[in-house]
């Protein structure tokens, strides 16, 4: 049963998203969708505004123009008034919609979980402590009953499914690790499975593979198509490594100063003309 | 509240506002830099108020003026030397403890070597004269203070933005790593910066206390609190916000006082704190920055 | 890391030393040390702190006291006085502990404090443990109010205040500013008392102003009481604040007379004042010049004496004068209760009566003392001077 | 082979508490001569309340607040004014007279404690609103300025008939036994354990290690924050309701910057992070404070006077001692570890090998 016998599931749509910091237009009138089951990738040469665009996403940046959706439901919308209207130098002229705004952990709870391009994780709490905070907002329980320990089933339900989430990703015979003591690919490990804790649709994933070498790389490829497939995701990710994103993107989105340059299957993208120039431009930096 | 009055309160509140200023100039400094809160800088001025007092018991004012700004200056380096280079690299929360360490400790060897009772400013001839204009009353010292503030603010402006150490303060407080990349000493600035905030509090000590008379181990806290604020409300790392932000302060307190409400002097401070960083939280002048995620 | 381990368990052994230390010394029984026969008396006074200077004065006239008494008779035996001395560091939850230090010393009577605030707080520990305590210089009147045990040999601040009311008019003063600080229950005291009293000589209070501890500009508020000009300004407060309010008022060209309570009566204000200390008026217990009786006479003469072996200025405080009457109250009443029980030496305190360097001492119902008088001094040339009794009917 | 260290441990912590039970049920029978200690431990123990409220915030949510004079001195209050017998109260109010809504309300100190925690959790409900909104050194200044606000509103004038203003408050009712005393500490910091060990106090400390990621696992920043502040604040409260109960006379001066540091000092001191450690540091810091009287004292050592040795030497002793922990051991004495029966049992254990290593390493240096 594959994903492309249905009309696709809209997951995420991004509209005329622009994110301007003083002068700055990082990301400038990105639209994109990202469907259910799919894995996209953005890329873009360094400072294209990716890892910005995700921000948009999580809620940790107000977007100054656009909307975002999320399984249908507009979760981030905003338009630029009065002294933000004057100074706005986005390429698509805002147009007054509803402006809708949502913290990042409201997000979180919808179903959107994302990892970090340099690692955040609880440093000096266990590997499980780790695993076990992201299933917190999910629980039903309060400050009272958590204290009093009333909540007791809750807490053993939260223990056993964090368990088993690490025994899954093969973290268990670290559970009593201190997270900042792992080495750097288990952190980016238990970062995902952290994500994964929080029992989202959509993850985002920033540079999974930054910093691995080349058989890391190739076990993270077959390493997120497992969990995609496993916990029934979507998967929106950014990366550098060319390898990785064309062996296992179903499309590419291409980003460069802010502005979508180029979208398609990884074929279409390897022989586009206007990438292969942004990514010249700046060749070096594309490597890493 | 009859004219005269009016203009006696003006007066006291530009006065003090002037010696708020030069020790939020201070605060304003090392902040910039050190992304430090120094507690202890009121205390330092405290200091120079008691080495005033014993350097006048030997020496005439004009050997003894330069010699208390000297010592303060060389405390508050050593301060810094001590206290705060050690923990260069630790936790801001660290560092932020040994500063109300060093403010608690200062405040504890000053009643251990001179009493917790006041002891009395000397009086500098000069400075004292009282000067009769109309209705109001005042000694030179009240004139004094706000005119040399501006001019003393003036000179630190040029240095900075006119010398060459004073271009590697600025890039230091801007980015500290890529300054140290830059060949810039950053130990070297930071004591430089010590030095010139000592300095400050030492000339707001003599201006302050000869217009107030006298010293007691706690006579830096309260004020040393303030001026935080001051500098804070003026913006961080900018000169002119701190002297705009101490004016304000001085002038808002005399109000307070002034119509009844001196019960909340202190608070006012801390509603005037709060209220511009809530309402602008970088200061009047300050520069915006964003965290990177 | 691991010798970091090490430092912390030898610091954490030091501590726990320290915490039994602390607590080991406990008191021994009050009947006999070595064949002799001895009381103990608690001095219960600052000398560190805010207060630390007054309390030492206090305690210098306790001791001296106890030097020139060292002994009272029970039934007939001889029985050593022995001072219990406490620091109560001029701070209510530092004064609980010293208290309670005493209370397990197992004293007979207590004597402090200097500075209201730490006897209220010690007042209640000592009547749990029954121990009756007389207060030296302690002006407040909630120090004895509702309190069996606490007794006190000086008069009280509704009684300060209306003095130096009485002397505002007496003088001719018919407008008044106060001056108090906040969150301080001597000053504010003290100030309500006044305003009451003034009021009603046929007064006016034109401007009532507070001032925040540690503040150090008072130009706003003396700015403030010169535009309503007054014929007194009435600030009684901490010697700390005492030169600043006076030099300040001064520089401002307030001529009004600047009066005060009991607490001014101290050199630092004339040293830090300098000059412009001239002329204050304040109200005090005891003048070395108007010796009361033949006790007062040779206990001037004495304890200069004294006071230049412990090399201190030869100017008698009336703390000093006020810790010696209580130290002799306290001797009396133990004699008269025939007893070192505390019950019965509260009982018998009620009915004492000597005769002090102060005056006469008897206690009320309430355990003040009866007195009538206040002295009231000025400043003149840099040094105190005797200007006048007042009494109040 | 695990149950049975579990048992174990059991077993000591329970002699441990027998232990400790027995001390003081000797102390309460001879209270009269252990006064001076039982009140010392008293003290501790209520400081150790408000240490560890300060490290639920400081160490485990990583918010560094300077408020709790101030917090604590709204419990006292709160507890004096709804415990002082009512017929005591006109000799109490004695300047400006007692309001009259709450000239009768009186209510057992329990239940004035559990009051005077809500009352400042709901004071600390309303300021978090703005503060918690600043970032480190921001917010301990401004809490600490909201410290002094609360100090200066309760000794304003204007308050006379509520908070006796300037005058104070006395007639507090003492504990009733010192079993009451303890229970009540033991209790407030037990609550705290349990706090910090649940699932909230794993989101509290996930936002101490970083609140970007915490965000991302779905923890609403500004709720925990003021949830970690709120609870705090309740039990600085519940502590400043111990202290008025313990001193039975309370005056606004009492809360000032210095009541915060002291704090600070005890939680620095313990490690901050460690609620064991807190509590350690706050038995030893106020026992300390008595036996280090001595340097206060002049000392004469064969007939010669030692001049260090006056008024005012100690509290800089102490505070050396704060700056030497600071700058050369900043974790403390418990870092941010937890007491535990085997901690102790591998500390004792490892104490003969380290004096050999140590002393093997001295005449290797030598040689």
């Amino acid at each position: 049963m594959s994903a492309e016998a249905k009309t696709p599931i809209n997951v995420l749509h991004m509209e005329d998203v622009t994110m301007q910091f003083g002068g700055v237009v990082a990301v400038n009138g990105l639209s994109l969708d990202v469907n259910e089951g799919e894995i996209v990738a953005l890329i873009g040469p360094n400072g294209a505004g990716k890892t910005t665009a995700f921000n948009c996403v999580t809620g940790i940046y107000e977007p100054t123009f656009g909307k975002v959706d999320f399984m249908g439901e507009t979760i981030l919308s905003n338009t630029p008034k009065g002294k933000a209207e004057k100074t706005y130098l986005g390429e698509v002229t805002p147009r007054p919609i509803p402006v809708i705004r949502n913290t990042p952990d409201k997000i979180t709870q919808k179903g959107v979980a994302r990892t970090f391009q340099n690692i955040r994780l609880f440093g000096q709490l266990t590997v499980f402590d780790n695993v076990l905070i992201a299933k917190h907002m999910r629980a039903k329980q309060n400050v009272l009953s958590a204290t009093l320990r009333f909540n007791h089933k809750e807490e053993e339900r939260m223990r056993s499914e964090a368990m088993a989430l690490l025994e899954e990703q093969n973290l268990l015979h670290l559970k009593d690790e201190i997270a900042a003591s792992l080495p750097y690919g288990l952190q980016r490990r238990l970062e995902i499975a952290r994500a994964l804790a929080t029992e989202p649709k959509l993850l985002l994933l920033d540079e999974p593979a930054a910093g691995m070498n080349p058989q890391e790389t190739q076990e993270l490829t077959d390493f997120i198509k497992q969990i995609r497939d496993t916990y029934h995701l979507t998967v929106f990710m950014i990366e550098h490594h060319m390898d990785l994103v064309m062996q296992i993107s179903d499309r590419i989105y291409v980003l460069d100063f802010g502005k979508l340059i180029a979208q398609g299957t990884p074929e279409e993208i390897q022989n586009n003309e206007r990438v292969i120039e942004a990514y010249l431009g700046v060749s070096d930096d594309a490597e890493d | 509240m009859s004219l005269s009055t009016f203009f006696q309160q003006c007066l006291t509140g530009i006065s003090l506002g002037g010696a708020y200023a030069l020790i939020a100039i201070g605060y304003t400094l090392v902040y910039g830099i050190l992304r430090l809160i120094n507690f202890a800088h009121g205390d330092i001025f405290m200091m120079a108020g008691y080495f005033m007092i014993f350097a006048m018991a030997s020496f005439p004012w004009f050997i003894s003026i330069p010699l208390v700004l000297f010592i303060t200056v060389v405390l508050g380096v050593s301060i810094e030397r001590i206290a705060y280079r050690p923990l260069r690299s630790a936790p801001r929360m660290s560092v932020m403890i040994s500063a109300i360490g060093v403010s608690y400790l200062l405040q504890n060897l000053a009643t251990y070597l001179f009493t917790a009772l006041p002891k009395g400013y000397p009086e500098l001839p000069v400075l004292k004269k009282i000067y009769q204009i109309g209705g109001l009353s005042a000694s030179f010292v009240t004139f004094l203070t706000p005119v040399l503030t501006l001019i003393i603010v003036y000179a630190l402006m040029v240095l900075i933005n006119k010398t060459k150490i004073g271009m590697a303060m600025r890039a230091v407080s801007k980015d500290y790593d890529t300054a140290s990349l830059m060949g810039i000493k950053i130990n070297r600035i930071i004591t430089f910066t010590f030095a010139i905030g000592s300095l400050l509090a030492a000339v707001g000590s003599v201006l302050y206390f000869t217009d107030r008379m006298t010293v007691f181990p706690f006579s830096g806290s309260l004020p040393g609190l303030k001026c935080f604020v001051a500098a804070v409300f003026g913006g961080i790392g900018s000169i002119p916000g701190a002297v705009i932000g101490g004016f304000i302060l001085g002038l808002g307190e005399t109000a307070l006082v002034a119509t009844g409400y001196s019960t909340f002097s202190d608070a006012f401070t801390f509603v005037l704190l709060i209220a511009i960083l809530l309402i602008k939280p970088t200061g009047l002048f300050g520069e915006k920055t964003t965290d990177k995620v | 890391m691991k010798l970091k381990k090490v430092f912390a368990l030898t610091l954490a052994a030091c501590l726990s030393a320290t915490l039994i230390a602390g607590c080991s010394n406990s008191g021994s029984s009050g009947s006999s040390n070595n064949g002799e026969k001895v009381i103990r008396i608690g001095v219960f006074e600052p000398t560190t702190g805010e207060n630390g200077g007054g309390g030492f004065q206090e305690v210098l006239g306790v001791r001296y006291a106890n030097q020139v008494h060292p002994t009272v008779k029970i039934g007939g035996e001889e029985y050593k006085v022995e001072l219990v001395e406490v620091d109560n560091k001029s701070d209510k939850t530092e004064a609980v502990n010293a208290a309670q230090k005493l209370v397990s010393q197992k004293v007979s009577a207590v004597i402090g404090s200097y500075g209201s605030g730490v006897s209220i707080a010690a007042g209640q520990i000592f009547a749990d443990a029954k121990i009756p305590a007389i207060g030296a210089s302690c002006t407040n009147p909630q120090v004895t109010q509702g309190n069996e045990y606490y007794f006190r040999v000086c008069f009280l601040d509704p009684f300060q205040g209306t003095v130096m009311a009485n002397y505002a008019n007496d003088n001719g003063a018919k407008k008044a500013a106060i001056v108090t600080q906040l969150g301080d229950d001597y000053s504010s005291g003290l100030g309500s008392f006044f305003k009451t009293s003034f009021t009603k000589l046929g007064g006016t209070v034109v401007s009532e102003e507070q001032f925040q501890t540690n503040q150090t500009d008072f130009k706003a508020i003396l700015t403030n009481i010169k535009a309503q000009n007054p014929d007194i300004i009435f600030a009684p407060s901490s010697i700390t604040s005492a030169p600043l309010i006076i030099k300040q008022a001064r520089e401002l060209g307030i001529t009004a007379i600047i009066a005060a309570g009991d607490t001014w009566e101290n050199s630092t204000v004339i040293e830090n004042a300098g000059a412009s200390a001239d002329g204050i008026v304040l109200s005090t217990f005891f003048d070395e010049a108007k010796p009361a009786n033949d006790e007062a006479a040779s206990f001037i003469s004495g304890f200069k004496t004294y006071l230049k072996e412990q090399k201190q200025d030869e100017i008698i405080p009336a703390v000093s004068a006020l810790g010696y009457d209580a130290y002799l109250s306290a001797c009396k009443a133990i004699e008269t209760a025939g007893s070192a029980d505390g019950e019965k030496i509260k009982d018998a305190l009620k009915g004492v009566s000597i005769e002090g360097v102060t005056g006469n001492i008897s206690f009320d119902e309430n355990g003040d003392a009866k007195k009538d008088m206040a002295f009231i001094k000025t400043v003149e040339n840099g040094k105190f001077k005797f200007l006048t009794t007042t009494s109040v009917k | 082979m695990k149950k049975k260290a579990i048992s174990k441990n059991k077993l000591y912590s329970l002699i441990a508490l027998l232990f400790v039970i027995g001390i003081l049920g000797m102390l309460q029978a001879n209270s009269a001569q252990y006064s001076y200690q039982i009140s010392i431990l008293e003290r501790s123990a209520i400081y150790a309340v408000v240490a560890v409220s300060m490290n639920l915030l400081t160490g485990f949510t990583g918010l560094f607040s300077l408020g709790q004079a101030g917090f604590m001195a709204i419990g006292a209050y709160t507890v004096a004014i709804l415990t002082i017998p009512a017929d005591t109260r006109a000799s109490v109010y004695y300047v400006d007279g007692i309001a009259p809504a709450i000239a009768n309300l009186q209510c057992p100190f329990w239940l004035a404690l559990i009051l005077a925690g809500l009352f400042s959790a709901a004071i600390a409900a309303i300021i978090g609103i703005p503060v918690l909104r600043l970032k480190s050194d921001y917010l301990a200044i401004a809490t600490l300025g909201f410290s002094e606000i609360i100090r200066a509103v309760i000794s304003a004038p204007q308050l006379n008939k509520i908070t006796n203003g300037s005058y104070g408050l006395k007639n507090i009712p003492a504990f009733p036994n010192l079993f009451v005393a303890f229970g009540l500490c033991g209790l407030c910091i037990l609550l705290m354990v349990l706090l910090i060990n649940s699932s909230y106090g794993r989101a509290f400390k996930a936002l101490r290690e970083d609140e970007v990621a915490a965000q991302a696992m779905g923890l609403n920043l500004f709720r925990y924050k003021e949830l970690a502040f709120v609870i705090s604040s309740f039990f600085t409260g519940v502590g400043g309701g111990l202290l008025a109960i313990y001193m039975r006379s309370i005056d606004s001066k009492t809360f000032s910057i210095n009541l915060t540091y002291d704090i600070l000092l005890i939680v620095v001191l313990g490690g901050i992070g460690s609620v064991t450690g807190s509590v350690i540091g706050a038995f030893l810091v106020t026992a300390g404070r008595e036996w280090l009287r001595f340097f206060d004292n002049p000392l004469t050592i064969g007939g010669i006077d030692i001049p260090l040795f006056r008024s005012g030497f100690r509290m800089v002793i102490f505070s050396i001692l704060l700056m030497a922990v600071v700058l050369f051991y900043r974790r403390g004495i418990m870092g941010s570890n937890e007491f535990s029966w085997e901690g102790l049992g591998r500390l004792i254990r490892s104490i003969p090998n380290k004096l050999k290593r140590k002393s093997k390493t001295q005449k290797g240096d030598n040689a």
